[in-house]
């Protein structure tokens, strides 16, 4: 017996939630991973089915913990789409705002947790901390930290409070300068090379076959991105780049799909989202938020198949609705980025891994098990 | 040696092993602390390290794996208190001149042997990849450490570390090795030999918690990590006093009747100074894995250590 | 739309191209769509039509050149339910093919890693099947749990 | 399972007033995610709220935490983990259940993977409710642990190690349930 | 009476030809005993009051008009001392080792009676005469294992020993036409240059000095246990015997002086003795078969010895000589561990081993301490030996020397933790597996006894080597019972061993203050999840150091082996082109090699 078994999870801090990795190791060098995932399974599509279109909203946000609006977004957008419904253009913009927001504070978790695996626990605390100058926006704007249950179908619970613009961009600009500190500490940090370049590689050709998606597949020098594929909310109304390889800006550019890039490819399209917050704020015309609801007890969802996606900052989500005209609905099926990434992607890119670089490949895909499990 | 003086040196002895332990708690405390004012929070407060061990050491249940793996309890306490007792401390000599530095370097190892067998007989892979990590981080760090210590051997043609101390201090600070230029090179490779000892970062690779989930560590728990962070406070108090001992002057900076408790403040602040300046590297960098540490140890820092070790050959046989 | 002009069947829903092909047409299907730019497997679905009694399949797949969302769709009788695998065409399938056969009970032929993949020790009726019953479940199982309820009298 | 040896009993009056004290300041918790609730310890941790102000540090692995930390909803499969952690953390150990879904079910009433209520299977010192918690509550129900270990009344493990065979049966029960018959359904 | 001694041992190795195994054993085993009588009773000629058999100090063999001059000398005594007792107890362990008797007892019996011969040899004549019985005979137990690599290696290199010794003694004999040894100090000039070095180059074979050490790895890792326990235990001690005697008994050093008064060849000595402590220790690093593991950490322990020699201070030679004492006995606890280990699990790679610690709790403490004293912990007397060694370097100033010899020391506690951790701790893989049988404990304990004796009165030591130093006009070390002491520091044992006891107390008050309970194995963190949903392997010994064999052995294996893998090359080419005439059996060549040694013999003996 030449391997030796090693478990990453449940229970291990190195692990980006509950699930588990079991790994083969010969020495240090991992052989063969295995992902073993349902820790956190609810049936949450199975519980869809017996609820009411509205009442699903607060399921939905529970799919992924780090940032829930996107899935309020999506599921809105495929009823919106059975509904044949055209939101409020303010609603759009708010929608815009509040996504980009828990981008960069999904961004920032990332990197935060990132830094604690490769071992500098100085950014993890930094980076949580400013995290929750965002949280402390979305307290303001729509009553809860984490689950907002915000986005509705037709538009925004409710309108945005006259001075939060004011709250944000002080936030926003806050957070800039706090880059640069981030950027001092690790981003140019030269064990963070030593540790980053060159491990955990997707291999280029293989990474749209694979299903990479999100900014791992910008890593991988794809410039693909919902945002402008399929323009929702109000993107195909704000100007603004897409972060892809060979160009990361003042970074210096190595290899493609690596960990060193997919974490500056975060890192930089948290300046983007900046931007685009700052453009939608000012652009946010004035008017209705949501459009006028029927009574959700007996709302009815005409029949047929809807397929919303959105871009997350862990890649592409995706939701399948099927309605057959009734008051609850058929399927509900969700597309999690982490699907591919962390069962086939992972697994994948783990074989012939150092255990050393497991947990920081791990992070650097940026795995968030409850949308894998739902 | 009549009664009286072997139980005043008995008692010395274990005022000095008892003092070690406070001052070890104590300053990791204070380290987390600091630490804590790095990451922008308030902290624990200082005394919380005390708190920790006290409730560890009463903890009810203390799950064993077999006699070997009590093995680490009994070796890490004595064999660190062994060696901190052979170090001159401030400038008292304790038992260093029954010993030299030779006799530290090994004693040294019977702590960090009895935690590997523990470790071992855990029987978890963890600790199995935790303990190979902690014994390659060694053979690294000990190869640059090992030449500034031949280096100032030859020097002052002793390896008494008594002797060493006894040397640096006939001028005060003047005469601490530090101040001569190779020496500065070698305090430099030491003190990042040093970062490797106390296993902080960006050589914290052994003990990795996101990687092996705290390595030799893992089955370690009540009583057992109690001893364990004993050990880490004393090893802490030995590590850095070995480093002020040998380059510091062992901060011996007055002589004369009550010398002796300038000395230990002297000799304290230094040890301080050195501990900070490990956690607050240690807050900066990350992790390096085992065979990069093991390169830039044997690569830079070997190096560095050789150049002031040909420097000192050739001041010496001049 | 490209890919009914691909597959020459299909209608467009909500912007998405909606293309119903039978079990055998389904791989060379794929492989078409595949060779033809959409290149990103989205997701593969199921929906267990009761009354109909069917399984219907779809294939989602998305072509990044052209922008465009295609939904191949395949129904099957829901006894004894099995389909050949994809998993060779698109590494990913094999996941998704894995969590429908536990959740539905539909049997992947050239599949070979249909182990127990969300649940663990699972019995009973696949879960996500219309006919089950999980308020029921739910009852039978953890309702029937009893409180353990500390005995005052005695004292710990 | 079948790891558990339970340990000789003992009275909560023999551990003495100063173990006490110091095991309410330093509650070391265990580094283990078990639901959404996850989401709110990062913060609680670091700079903004800052639990290291109480003592209280993540730890690693279950042999060296004393506090046990249920983040949300548990699945069977969760929950077996669980337990498998609970019997390898030394008593004295605590354990504190995060969100309604710990307590009835909360939003997961009906679904047939969720446990609903966790005292069955272990017992449970604190419970926090709200979906999600806030870390301030978070922070407050740690005080209120220690509080309740000052007075004598966090006796989880203890309810275990007595309760031992019934707890066992719950967890074997919900482990191992199978409904007659049910196999020919499919 | 030592005539009867030799007399006994040839009859009982004839003896051993013919009975059975248990019979053979008790007879080698009683019979290999009485040359201890002989040492006790030596002592007394030495300074130490002992009890008197009455066993002369010299003996003359005349067979056919040439003498063969025996007797014992400090120097020899001191050898005798470490490498004897070895005989006994590897015969006591042997009992239950082997299944029948096959031919290992006469062989070995053999073996013992042309070491004690050597050691007794004051002529040139039988110095060389044993040296072949002895290499020969163990050359047969080496063939024994049946192993190509191992018998055509050694067989190479025992041939190259013996001619450069050969070589080296007929020089001396044809410049001062005496055999005797005590008469080659006259000599000087080129000859004697010539002479020392090549008899130095032959007697580093059998002392497995890099880079003659290439057949050890392979004769190491494939003979019987019980016999490479006495070849790294005893044989590699005769080829330091050798060089002892010629460099400074007999003043060889002074002889290559002479020639080139500006060159320190003892200095090379010296490098290359640490070069081949250091590389050999990281080669035995990245082993991962327990026998090979143990060769290298042979290698590079008797490097230390080589080392000390070439400082050539007293400082120096008593810690050689103490390493060389101390190597004797625990690397034969070692070897016999490792051998008790594979008898009751038939297994050797270290990856296959695991959790033996419990299951032979008595060889795991006969192997920790042997361990402890290999890697020089203070503990053991071990370390005083490496202490002397490192201050001897100090004190001349051997800055290359001095980083070589420290790092091989912490280069120690790997290998030494690999042994400890793949074979005898970690994942219980041999639940079934019984303690090892008492012969074998008896004599694996009974080895360790010098090894506790010599840490608590580590001058006991430096007062045995007193005489052989002082005949060698060496000076012996200022000493006590407990404590040696250089210019430059201290040691006192006993100021480390009663610390260490009194630190002791606190630590033993925690462990007692607290009950603990012993839980199973399977109790293990495995991350959250239950052992036996998987039950996985746990054992992480294979490819134990991978991070440091990446960085290191592409450095050191090309340099380690391939000049060997050359000579084997060479040699397997030459013996095909011999094959066309001859049977190409190994038998053979060792035949043709014997006789054409005794033709040369005889050719000495004619002139």
């Amino acid at each position: 017996m030449k391997e030796y078994e090693l478990f990453i999870g449940p229970q291990h801090p190195g692990i980006t939630g509950n699930m588990m990795y079991h790994l083969w190791v010969d020495g240090d060098t991992v052989t063969k991973a295995e992902c073993n995932v349902g820790c956190l399974h609810r049936g949450f599509e199975r519980l869809m089915e017996s609820r009411l279109w509205m009442q699903n909203i607060p399921l939905v946000c529970r799919i992924c913990v780090p940032e829930p609006d996107v899935n309020e977004a999506a599921y809105s957008m495929a009823v919106e789409q059975l509904m044949d419904w055209e939101i409020p253009e303010r609603a759009k913009y708010i929608r815009t705002i509040v996504l980009e927001l828990a981008r960069i504070a999904a961004y920032l978790m990332a990197i935060g947790s990132y830094a604690g695996s490769i071992g500098i626990y100085t950014i993890p605390q930094w980076s949580l901390g400013d995290r929750d100058y965002i949280l402390d926006i979305f307290e303001q704007l729509t009553g809860a930290r984490i689950y907002h249950i915000y986005i509705w179908p037709g538009g925004v619970r409710w309108d945005m409070p006259a001075g939060l613009p004011k709250l944000i961009e002080k936030t926003l600009s806050y957070i800039e300068k706090r880059l640069e500190l981030y950027d001092d500490v690790l981003f140019e940090n030269r064990i963070f090379f030593d540790r980053a370049i060159g491990v955990g590689k997707i291999p280029c050709d293989k990474a749209i076959e694979w299903g990479v998606s999100g900014p791992n597949l910008r890593a991988c020098g794809y410039g693909y991105d919902v945002r402008k594929l399929e323009p929702y909310a109000a993107y195909d109304e704000i100007d603004f780049d897409i972060v892809s390889y060979p160009d990361l800006g003042k970074f210096d550019t190595h290899e493609a799909g690596d960990v060193y890039t997919r974490m500056l490819i975060r890192r930089l399209e948290i300046e983007q989202s900046i931007a685009i917050i700052r453009q939608a704020l000012k652009k946010m015309p004035e008017g209705e938020h949501i459009l006028k609801h029927p009574n959700w007890l007996r709302w009815k969802v005409p029949a047929g198949y809807a397929f919303a996606r959105v871009e997350s900052s862990k890649g592409e989500f995706g939701y399948f609705v099927v309605s057959d005209g009734e008051l609850k609905p058929v399927r509900v099926h969700v597309r999690g980025p982490s699907y591919t990434h962390g069962i086939n992607v992972a697994e994948r890119l783990l074989k012939g891994a150092n255990i050393a670089d497991v947990s920081q490949i791990l992070f650097s895909l940026d795995i968030c098990p409850p949308d894998i499990e739902r | 040696m009549d009664v009286m003086g072997i139980a005043i040196k008995v008692a010395l002895l274990t005022a000095y092993a008892v003092i070690g332990t406070c001052v070890g708690l104590l300053f990791m405390g204070i380290g987390r602390k600091i630490i804590a004012r790095v990451h922008n929070r308030v902290g624990p407060p200082f005394y919380q390290n005390f708190i920790d061990v006290a409730k560890l050491l009463s903890k009810k249940t203390n799950i064993s794996h077999g006699w070997i793996f009590d093995l680490a309890l009994l070796f890490s306490i004595s064999g660190i208190l062994l060696t901190l007792l052979f170090l001159p401390i401030g400038g008292v000599q304790l038992l260093s001149m029954e010993g030299d530095a030779f006799l530290v370097l090994y004693l040294l190892a019977i702590p960090a042997l009895g935690f590997a067998l523990g470790a071992g007989a855990s029987g978890n892979p963890n600790a199995g990849v935790g303990v190979m990590r902690a014994l390659v981080m060694m053979l690294s760090y000990e190869l640059p450490f090992i030449i500034t210590l031949i280096a100032l051997m030859i020097y002052y043609d002793t390896t008494s570390l008594a002797t060493i101390v006894r040397m640096q201090s006939i001028n005060g600070v003047k005469s601490w090795a530090i101040t001569m230029p190779p020496f500065m090179l070698a305090a430099f490779a030491a003190d990042m030999a040093l970062q490797g000892m106390l296993m902080e970062q960006p050589f914290d690779i052994p003990v990795a918690p996101h990687e092996i989930a705290s390595g030799p560590m893992v089955e370690f728990g009540g009583k057992y990590l109690g001893s364990l962070m004993l050990y880490k406070a004393i090893a802490l108090v030995a590590e850095t006093t070995l480093f002020v001992d040998l380059f510091l002057g062992g901060g011996v900076v007055a002589h004369g009747n009550f010398a002796f408790v300038i000395n230990f403040i002297v000799w304290l602040a230094l040890i301080f100074l050195l501990f900070i300046l490990s956690i607050l590297i240690a807050a900066s960098f990350p992790r390096f894995r085992i065979e990069q540490a093991f390169g830039f140890y044997w690569k830079y820092e070997a190096i560095i250590a050789a150049i002031s070790l040909i420097w000192v050959y050739i001041l010496v046989i001049k | 739309m490209k890919s009914i002009e691909l597959i020459g069947k299909g209608k467009e829903m909500h912007g998405r191209a909606y293309i119903e092909v039978m079990p055998d047409e389904l791989e060379n299907a794929i492989k078409k769509l595949k060779e033809n730019g959409f290149n990103h497997f989205v997701m593969l679905s199921c929906i267990d039509w009761l009354e109909e009694e069917k399984f219907e399949l779809v294939y989602h797949l998305w072509s990044y050149e052209v922008k465009e969302h295609v939904m191949l769709s395949v129904r099957m009788n829901r006894n004894n339910a099995s389909m050949p695998s994809m998993s060779h065409l698109f590494p990913q399938i094999e996941t998704y093919e894995r969590e429908i056969h536990e959740m539905y009970g539909i049997e992947f032929d050239g599949n070979n890693r249909l182990t127990p993949f969300l649940l663990e020790n699972w019995h009973h009726a696949p879960p996500m099947r219309k006919d089950f019953d999980s308020e029921k479940f739910v009852g039978k199982l953890y309702e029937s749990i009893p409180f353990i309820e500390e005995d005052e009298n005695e004292g710990i | 399972m079948g790891l558990y040896i339970g340990d000789k009993m003992m009275k909560y009056e023999e551990w003495s007033k100063l173990a006490i004290k110091v095991s309410k300041a330093s509650l070391w918790m265990l580094h283990f995610c078990t639901g959404c609730g996850a989401i709110e310890m990062p913060p609680v941790m670091t700079s903004r709220y800052d639990m290291e102000r109480f003592g209280i540090a993540p730890m690693a692995t279950p042999r060296q935490a004393d506090v046990l930390l249920i983040t949300g909803y548990l699945t069977v499969k969760t929950l077996r983990r669980v337990i498998q952690v609970y019997e390898q953390m030394q008593s004295p150990k605590y354990v504190i259940a995060f969100g309604s879904c710990t307590i009835n079910g909360g939003m997961y009433w009906d679904s047939y993977n969720t446990i609903k209520h966790l005292e069955k299977y272990i017992p449970v010192d604190v419970y926090i409710t709200g979906c999600m918690p806030r870390p301030e509550g978070i922070i407050n129900a740690f005080i209120k642990l220690m509080e309740l270990i000052d007075e004598g009344k966090a006796r989880g493990w203890e309810k275990y190690q007595k309760y031992y065979d019934k707890y066992k049966e719950n967890q074997r029960r919900v482990f191992n349930f199978e409904i007659e018959g049910e196999n020919e359904e499919y | 009476m030592l005539d009867i001694i030799f007399a006994e041992l040839i009859i009982a190795a004839i003896i051993t030809f013919f009975v059975g195994k248990k019979i053979a054993s008790i007879i080698a085993g009683f019979i290999s005993i009485l040359p201890l009588f002989a040492l006790i009773d030596w002592a007394n000629n030495f300074g130490f009051k002992t009890i008197s058999f009455g066993i002369e100090r010299q003996m003359n063999i005349s067979v056919a008009g040439i003498t063969l001059h025996l007797g014992i000398t400090p120097l020899s005594w001191f050898f005798a001392l470490m490498i004897l007792p070895l005989f006994p107890l590897i015969m006591l362990y042997s009992y239950s080792f082997f299944k029948e008797n096959d031919g290992f007892y006469p062989f070995m019996l053999f073996a013992f009676a042309s070491t004690f011969g050597i050691l007794l040899s004051k002529d040139m004549l039988s110095l060389f005469l044993f040296w072949e019985i002895m290499s020969w005979s163990s050359f047969l137990l080496v063939y024994r294992s049946r192993d190509k690599e191992a018998i055509i290696s050694y067989l190479i290199f025992s041939v190259f020993s013996a001619f450069a010794i050969l070589f080296g003694l007929m020089i001396l004999w044809h410049e001062n036409f005496s055999l005797l040894l005590s008469d080659i100090g006259r000599i000087n000039g080129i000859y004697g240059f010539i002479a020392i070095a090549s008899l130095i180059i032959g007697f580093s074979v059998k002392s497995v000095l890099m880079p003659l050490h290439a057949w050890a790895p392979f004769v190491y890792s494939k003979s019987d246990e019980p016999f490479v326990a006495f070849l790294s235990g005893g044989l590699s001690k005769l080829g330091y015997y050798g060089m002892f005697l010629f460099l400074f008994t007999l003043n060889g050093v002074k002889i290559l002086q002479n020639y080139t008064p500006n060159v320190a060849w003892n200095y090379l000595l010296a490098v290359v003795g640490s070069l081949s402590a250091f590389v050999a220790t990281m080669l035995a690093i990245m082993q991962d078969d327990l026998r090979k593991l143990l060769a290298y950490s042979s290698i590079g322990q008797l490097g230390y010895i080589a080392i000390g020699f070439g400082i050539g201070t007293p400082l120096a030679i008593t810690g050689a000589l103490f390493q060389a004492f101390n190597h004797a006995f625990f690397k034969a606890v070692l070897f016999l561990a490792a051998g008790a280990v594979a008898y009751r699990t038939g297994k050797w790679k270290i990856s296959e081993l695991g959790g033996l610690a419990y299951r032979m709790p008595l060889t795991f403490l006969a192997a920790l301490f042997a361990i402890f004293a290999l890697a020089a912990i203070p503990i053991t007397s071990g370390f005083a030996a490496k202490w002397l060694l490192y201050e001897a370097a100090i004190q001349q100033k051997y800055v290359f020397i001095a980083p070589l010899m420290l790092i091989a020391g912490v280069g120690a506690f790997l290998y030494s933790f690999r042994i400890l951790y793949g074979v005898f701790l970690g994942e219980n893989r041999y639940p079934d597996v019984k303690e090892a049988p008492k012969s074998m404990i008896a004599a694996m304990f009974i080895l360790m006894l010098p090894l506790i004796i010599f840490v608590v009165f580590p001058g006991y030591m430096l007062d045995l080597m007193k005489p052989a130093l002082s005949n060698s006009g060496i000076e012996s070390i200022a000493h006590t019972k407990f404590a040696i002491e250089t210019s430059l520091a201290k040691y006192n044992s006993m100021a480390v061993l009663i610390t260490l006891i009194a630190a002791m107390v606190p630590a033993f008050i925690i462990y007692k203050a607290r009950k603990h309970r012993i839980t199973s194995f399977e109790d293990n963190y495995l991350a959250g999840e239950p052992y036996e949903f998987h039950n996985p392997s746990m054992h992480a010994a294979h490819n134990f150091y991978k991070p440091l064999k990446g960085v290191v052995l592409p450095y050191f294996e090309p340099g380690a082996t391939y000049y060997f893998e050359k000579i084997y090359k060479g040699i397997g080419i030459l013996s095909n082109g011999i094959r066309r005439i001859y049977t190409g059996f190994v038998q053979d060549y060792a035949i043709y090699v014997v006789i054409f040694l005794l033709a040369v013999m005889g050719w000495l003996i004619w002139m």
